[in-house]
């Protein structure tokens, strides 16, 4: 079951410290570049609960990070809502309730069928927002107004400031590994990793396996949906291509190359895959073809992401005299 | 001059086109307080179904620029470019590479209306010029319009337009109109909708296609039942290839006239052959329009790129003369914006599309014209309707 | 039968057309040990997955305590007092021992709790561990489950049964593979569980049955051929003459 | 509406449905033995596609065209097996998943580098050009109905390898248990290579024979993937029959969603998806996982 090495916990630290402190010599660009780093990091890090740990593999997951922006979209410009006190539970809400209907009809199977299911059935939310004149159509639509965070006449968070909305990334960033970390510790979370490794096993002891995952895709669904309201408030577009299969595919690059089944592997990825994607786009344009030769290599190379080459690494250096012990 | 690239920084505007830069040459007036060049961010698509179009647009305006001995306003510049991939998710996140971690003074850009949306915003939170060299759009300058927002292209309902008086012209009382389902699809049907219904003619019904799909059967068989007197739609690429194929192998196109903008034809007529054969278009282009600077500009862009010309490297060519008059008006000071806006809307610029001007709401006001497809070659028939503007409702200059 | 724990009444099933059990009718006394016999085949293992919900009966009625528990999930017979070992060692190598005691005896929680630490829950860390040391695996605690000795795994098997503490104990032969010390450890431990469980068990080590078992019953392709006392099966004839003629000469 | 309305929409259902087959049953072939997703299925549908297209140019020969790519795309597709795909059998379907999405970054952009941005018309044999009047108002290309009794033929080709071959028995068993294959008499890796190899040449196939109809694209594949998923899913994975049943379902509600829901066409083929898993969630035809 998993635990966080003393090694890793200082790595942790660390880079939540270089994190807050970034700012002080970062530029404007590269603040709201991190910020969209960050975003998709909790992105892949909500994936991550499912394929990691549950061994849940969703194709799926970008529609619960769009939903969520469309449910910010829709508020902001249909209905004149712009306090974050509303947008944040719709957003959630949205992404909670659209997890818990394709979740409820996609973990009835498992293994390769729960791909494709999953695939498919955001590919229907796609095409909801896709062929809607309402939501914008292909076209999509800017979100007319930043979300506002205020109590009376006091601004609590102006999401205009770049830097605010850096510092709110870092947070709901950091706050979701706490999150997750603390599930991963409570009977539930032991139940999920049981039920990765022998699902038969953990419905003969009494788990209700179906429920379980349930609510594994759940959580997953909302904090991809608080991804989403951060990219909302981020970028103030909805697009559907954010709810598309190639977003899906991507997310789950971050996630693998990250390290599945670690908290830190997807940020890890996050950081890796976008940083080198803008590299290699001022290279060529063809970009597109060394990041999949590059992802192609991963998998060839390096099955357990940057986050297996660590821990490879540090086994190394720590000696053997440990791993000869039992096996 | 530097060349850096990421979407390649190219200096100046010959590079890639093998036409000398300009020199080191400031102007004493922007000595102090002022960058010695102009930042011109080009965001378009070089990879992707529009990359052709991201291009003629980007050789024809550089072109242009180098017409005008590589100064704008008596300034030099440089044309920070980038490809947009035509991703609207990527489409603030790019605008705001160009404005806010290079610096560009203004931006251009692109094919994709989505991408224009993200971009608009973005320049309008910089306080930045935007120029559209081709996005159709007609949400970008209605509700959208703003002073700092320009558009050099057309408007998807501006081509439509006409259309609809000219199948009136050839007798048709019914339509059905068909497109997939995306908003410059719904944009240009309205268009041709305003002009057919207000002359008569009734449209029996619309059909949707999902956006990309290219499986247009069901649509067809429905035309066939309907037996309007004539069908309007709105495909481009791959998409006008395809229905035009399947139009006239379902049996219809002896038939049923089809009419449709310039896009359904422009660049496909040639792989279409007899499917084309006949089909009436309007836009605010023809490839044989016969005035002087469009044979010529023809001749040179064939020149220099040797590709074939067409509305795209028009809309490019225009754009250069755009800023080229623009920036001359106030001597290349992008920051006199008040004067440039005005100076820009009184704009008449000289095309190879003939003559046009600029409206209220920032958008051409040009002449669409009648073409046909005929031996293999894409006809002009005549003017179908004279210095068109976009009704621009909505738009207050807010 | 007055006291029966879990009663069958004409529990079939059906694979295409192959009928893997077929009309069985049994009743398991509380605080007996009931044990199933018979040759490869015969439908043993199929009788369990149907007394533990992994399958769902074509036909017939299973009661529980009283209860019609056809056709519920396994986790819910599981929740409901059935425990259930498998004949094929089915643990979780990747975790230790301890882990996999653990990770049964959390399943006994009231709810599934999601922000306390399951290091938390006292009770459930102690159940266990008590479940490890019933079956001496108190020194391999720590051991991952995978670098345990065959017997120790089946030991294992057995003790993540015990840590969920259910009432009913199915057990698909616990002594498959084991070696004759192995053996005998593991009957003694089934003998002290029998004080103050019921036991349905498969098992073709018919000394460790006789020894053991307080009810025999039969099955020859999927049907019960006979059912009773060790002292009744032993003299019964048609027994002898089909499954047990070796054994008996 | 009147009935030969109904009749002729129900035969471009049809026939959209006998395209699809063709698709989806490569994909659901190498899925049900090998056990593998194969993502990067639509990009040999493209890479058939535009070979096809290339090669007709080149030649001026439709039929020379498909006899010439064919065996390059199944090329290409069984030097990516070997040195690519061969080497994740014993690894997660993840794995499988983002080797084939790495595939499909690839093959597109290569697409592009090639045969560049444009879109092609290739154009149909003479042999089978023109139309079939079905109504005063409509006829129907002949090429279409060649494209449905070319994939007739196929599907039973199909049918009798499965029903009539050893390599058909290992199909329909539908299993990889190694002592089985071996027991046929096969060698499972050269199993492995036949399977992949035959799911390349039907998605390649589908391509080309579909090119003079849907003329050649980037990103055609993307599109044309998805799709088939869906027909997968309903189907069964690993099902042939269920590729075919659902591959008509989707088609016949492909086009009449377009008909009846204009504003929801793209939405109606996976809500009956949605229905078909309420109902089984193993799909039409396919065995519980």
């Amino acid at each position: 079951m998993p635990h966080l090495s003393r090694a890793a916990l200082t790595a942790l630290v660390l880079a939540t410290g270089f994190l807050a402190l970034f700012p002080l010599w970062g530029d404007t660009f590269y603040i709201r570049f991190v910020t969209k780093i960050m975003v998709y990091a909790l992105f892949a890090m909500s994936l991550d609960l499912l394929v990691g740990y549950a061994g849940l593999v969703s194709l799926g997951h970008a529609a619960f990070f769009g939903i969520a922006v469309y449910a910010v979209a829709g508020l902001v410009n249909k209905a004149g809502v712009t306090s974050a006190f509303v947008l944040l539970p719709a957003a959630l809400g949205a992404s909670a309730m659209a997890a818990a209907a394709i979740g409820w009809l996609s973990i009835r199977t498992s293994g390769v069928y729960f791909i494709m299911i999953t695939l498919a059935l955001a590919q229907m939310l796609f095409y909801f927002f896709n062929d809607q004149k309402y939501w914008g159509g292909t076209d999509g639509m800017n979100i007319d107004q930043r979300p506002t965070l205020a109590l009376g006449d006091l601004t609590l968070l102006n999401f205009g400031s770049r830097l605010q909305l850096y510092y709110l990334a870092l947070a709901c960033l950091a706050g979701a590994f706490v999150l997750l970390a603390v599930l991963l510790r409570s009977p539930f979370g032991h139940a999920l990793v049981g039920i990765r490794a022998n699902e038969g096993r953990m419905r003969a002891l009494g788990y209700d396996v179906q429920r379980v995952k349930l609510i594994a895709f759940v959580i997953a669904g909302t904090l991809a949906g608080l991804a989403g309201f951060l990219e909302a408030a981020r970028s103030t577009f909805a697009t559907p291509a954010l709810l598309g299969w190639h977003e899906s595919g991507h997310v789950l690059v971050l996630v693998i190359l990250g390290g599945m089944g670690t908290l830190y592997g997807p940020v890890l990825g996050a950081f890796v895959v976008l940083l080198l994607e803008d590299y290699f786009a001022t290279l060529t344009d063809r970009w597109l073809l060394i990041m999949g030769v590059f992802v192609i290599a991963v998998v060839m190379f390096l099955p357990d992401g940057l986050a297996g080459l660590f821990r490879r690494v540090a086994s190394l250096a720590r000696g053997r005299g440990r791993s000869a012990g039992d096996g | 001059m530097t060349l850096r690239t990421r979407r390649r920084f190219l200096a100046g505007a010959g590079a890639g086109l093998g036409v000398a830069a300009a020199g080191g040459f400031v102007p004493t007036r922007f000595a102090i307080g002022q960058k010695a060049k102009l930042k011109i961010g080009l965001m378009l698509p070089y990879t992707g179904t529009y990359a052709a179009l991201g291009h003629n647009i980007t050789d024809a305006m550089k072109m242009r620029l180098a017409e005008a001995g590589n100064k704008l306003g008596g300034r030099e510049y440089d044309i920070v470019q980038l490809d947009d991939e035509s991703a609207p998710p990527k489409g603030k996140d790019n605008a705001a590479r160009l404005l806010v971690r290079e610096k560009c003074d203004m931006l251009i850009g692109t094919v994709h209306s989505g991408v224009v949306l993200a971009m608009a915003q973005v320049a309008k939170e910089e306080d930045k010029f935007l120029v559209i060299p081709n996005a159709g759009a007609v949400d970008l300058t209605r509700k959208g319009c703003t002073p700092k927002l320009f558009r050099t292209s057309f408007s998807n309902w501006q081509p439509a337009f006409p259309c609809g008086d000219v199948a009136l012209k050839d007798g048709a009382k019914t339509a059905v109109l068909m497109t997939w389902n995306y908003p410059a699809g719904h944009d240009s049907l309205q268009g041709f909708k305003d002009s057919f219904t207000k002359g008569g003619g009734k449209i029996l019904k619309e059909i949707l296609i999902d956006f990309p799909n290219v499986e247009f059967q069901a649509g067809l068989t429905e035309i066939a039942s309907l037996k309007p007197d004539c069908v309007y739609v709105f495909f481009a690429g791959a998409g006008a290839l395809k229905f035009m194929k399947d139009y006239e192998a379902a049996g219809l196109k002896a038939k049923i006239s089809l009419y449709g903008p310039g896009f359904l034809t422009d660049g496909v007529y040639r792989e279409a052959g007899s499917a084309a054969s006949g089909i009436k278009t309007t836009l605010h282009y023809a490839d044989d329009l016969d005035n002087p600077m469009n044979r010529k500009f023809r001749a040179d862009f064939k020149k220099q790129t040797n590709r074939d010309c067409d509305v795209y490297a028009v809309q490019g060519y225009d754009t250069g003369t755009f800023l080229v008059q623009g920036l001359q008006a106030v001597q290349g000071d992008l920051g006199a914006d008040k004067a440039l806006v005005k100076a820009w809307e009184a704009s008449k610029i000289d095309s190879p599309r003939g003559m046009f001007t600029l409206s209220k709401s920032h958008d051409p006001v040009q002449d669409i014209y009648l073409r046909q497809v005929w031996g293999g070659e894409e006809k002009y028939l005549g003017v179908a309707h004279k210095a068109l503007a976009d009704p621009g409702t909505g738009c207050t200059m807010a | 039968m007055a006291d029966a724990m879990l009663e069958t009444r004409g529990l079939s099933r059906r694979f295409g057309g192959l009928a893997a059990v077929q009309d069985v009718s049994l009743a398991v006394a509380r605080g007996k040990v009931h044990a199933i016999v018979g040759p490869n085949g015969a439908g043993k293992t199929t009788l369990i997955n149907l007394l533990s919900g992994d399958l769902r009966p074509s036909d017939g009625k299973v009661s529980y305590q009283g209860s019609d528990i056809t056709g519920w999930p396994a986790h819910r017979v599981a929740q409901a007092g059935i425990g259930r070992s498998y004949q094929k060692t089915n643990v979780f190598r990747e975790f230790t021992a301890l882990e996999n005691c653990a990770l049964a005896a959390e399943a006994r929680l009231p709810r599934l709790h999601l922000f306390r630490a399951a290091a938390t829950f006292r009770e459930t860390a102690a159940r266990a561990e008590r479940a490890l040391a019933l079956c001496s695996l108190e020194t391999r605690r720590e051991t991952r489950a995978a670098s345990l000795s065959y017997g120790e795994q089946r030991q294992l098997e057995l003790a993540m049964m015990l840590a969920t503490e259910p009432q009913l104990l199915l057990l698909d032969e616990p002594l498959a593979g084991m070696g004759p010390e192995e053996s005998a450890r593991v009957v003694d431990l089934l003998k002290r569980l029998a004080a103050d469980h019921t036991m349905v068990m498969i098992e073709h080590d018919m000394d460790a049955v006789f020894a053991i078992a307080d009810t025999i019953t039969v099955m020859v392709n999927g049907s019960v051929l006979a059912s009773g006392a060790p002292q009744a099966i032993r003299a019964n004839r048609e027994v002898q003459r089909a499954y047990l003629g070796e054994d008996a000469a | 509406m009147s009935l030969s309305y109904f009749l002729i929409q129900t035969l471009n259902g049809v026939q959209y449905g006998f395209l699809l087959f063709l698709v989806a049953s490569g994909l659901t072939l190498v899925f049900g033995i090998m056990g593998v997703i194969n993502l990067a299925h639509g990009a040999f549908y493209m890479v058939g596609a535009y070979l096809a297209w290339w090669f007709a140019r080149a030649t001026g020969s439709f039929v020379l065209a498909v006899l010439l790519a064919l065996p390059i795309t199944v090329l290409l597709g069984l030097l990516i097996e070997r040195f690519g795909i061969r080497h994740l059998y014993a690894r997660d379907h993840l794995h499988q998943v983002l080797f084939t999405y790495g595939l499909i970054l690839i093959l597109n952009e290569v697409q592009r580098v090639v045969f560049g941005n444009d879109v092609h018309g290739v154009a149909i044999p003479p042999l089978l050009a023109g139309s079939l009047p079905l109504t005063e108002a409509q006829s129907y290309p002949i090429y279409r109905l060649f494209i449905s009794v070319a994939c007739v033929a196929v599907a039973g080709a199909l049918y009798l390898v499965i029903q009539r071959t050893r390599l058909g028995m290992v199909i329909r068993a539908g299993s990889t248990h190694r002592e089985m294959v071996a027991a046929l008499g096969f060698d499972i890796g050269r199993l492995f290579m036949v399977v992949f190899g035959l799911g390349v040449a039907l998605a390649a196939f589908a391509g080309m024979i579909a090119a003079p109809v849907n003329t050649v694209y980037p990103g055609m594949g993307d599109q044309i993937l998805i799709i088939s998923f869906v027909v997968v899913v309903i189907g069964g994975i690993g099902s042939i029959k269920g590729a075919f049943v659902g591959a008509m379902l989707v088609g016949i509600a492909d086009t009449y969603g377009r008909v009846l829901l204009p504003t929801g066409a793209g939405v109606v083929v996976y809500a009956v998806m949605a229905l078909v898993l309420l109902w089984r969630p193993q799909g039409l035809f396919g065995r519980m996982a």
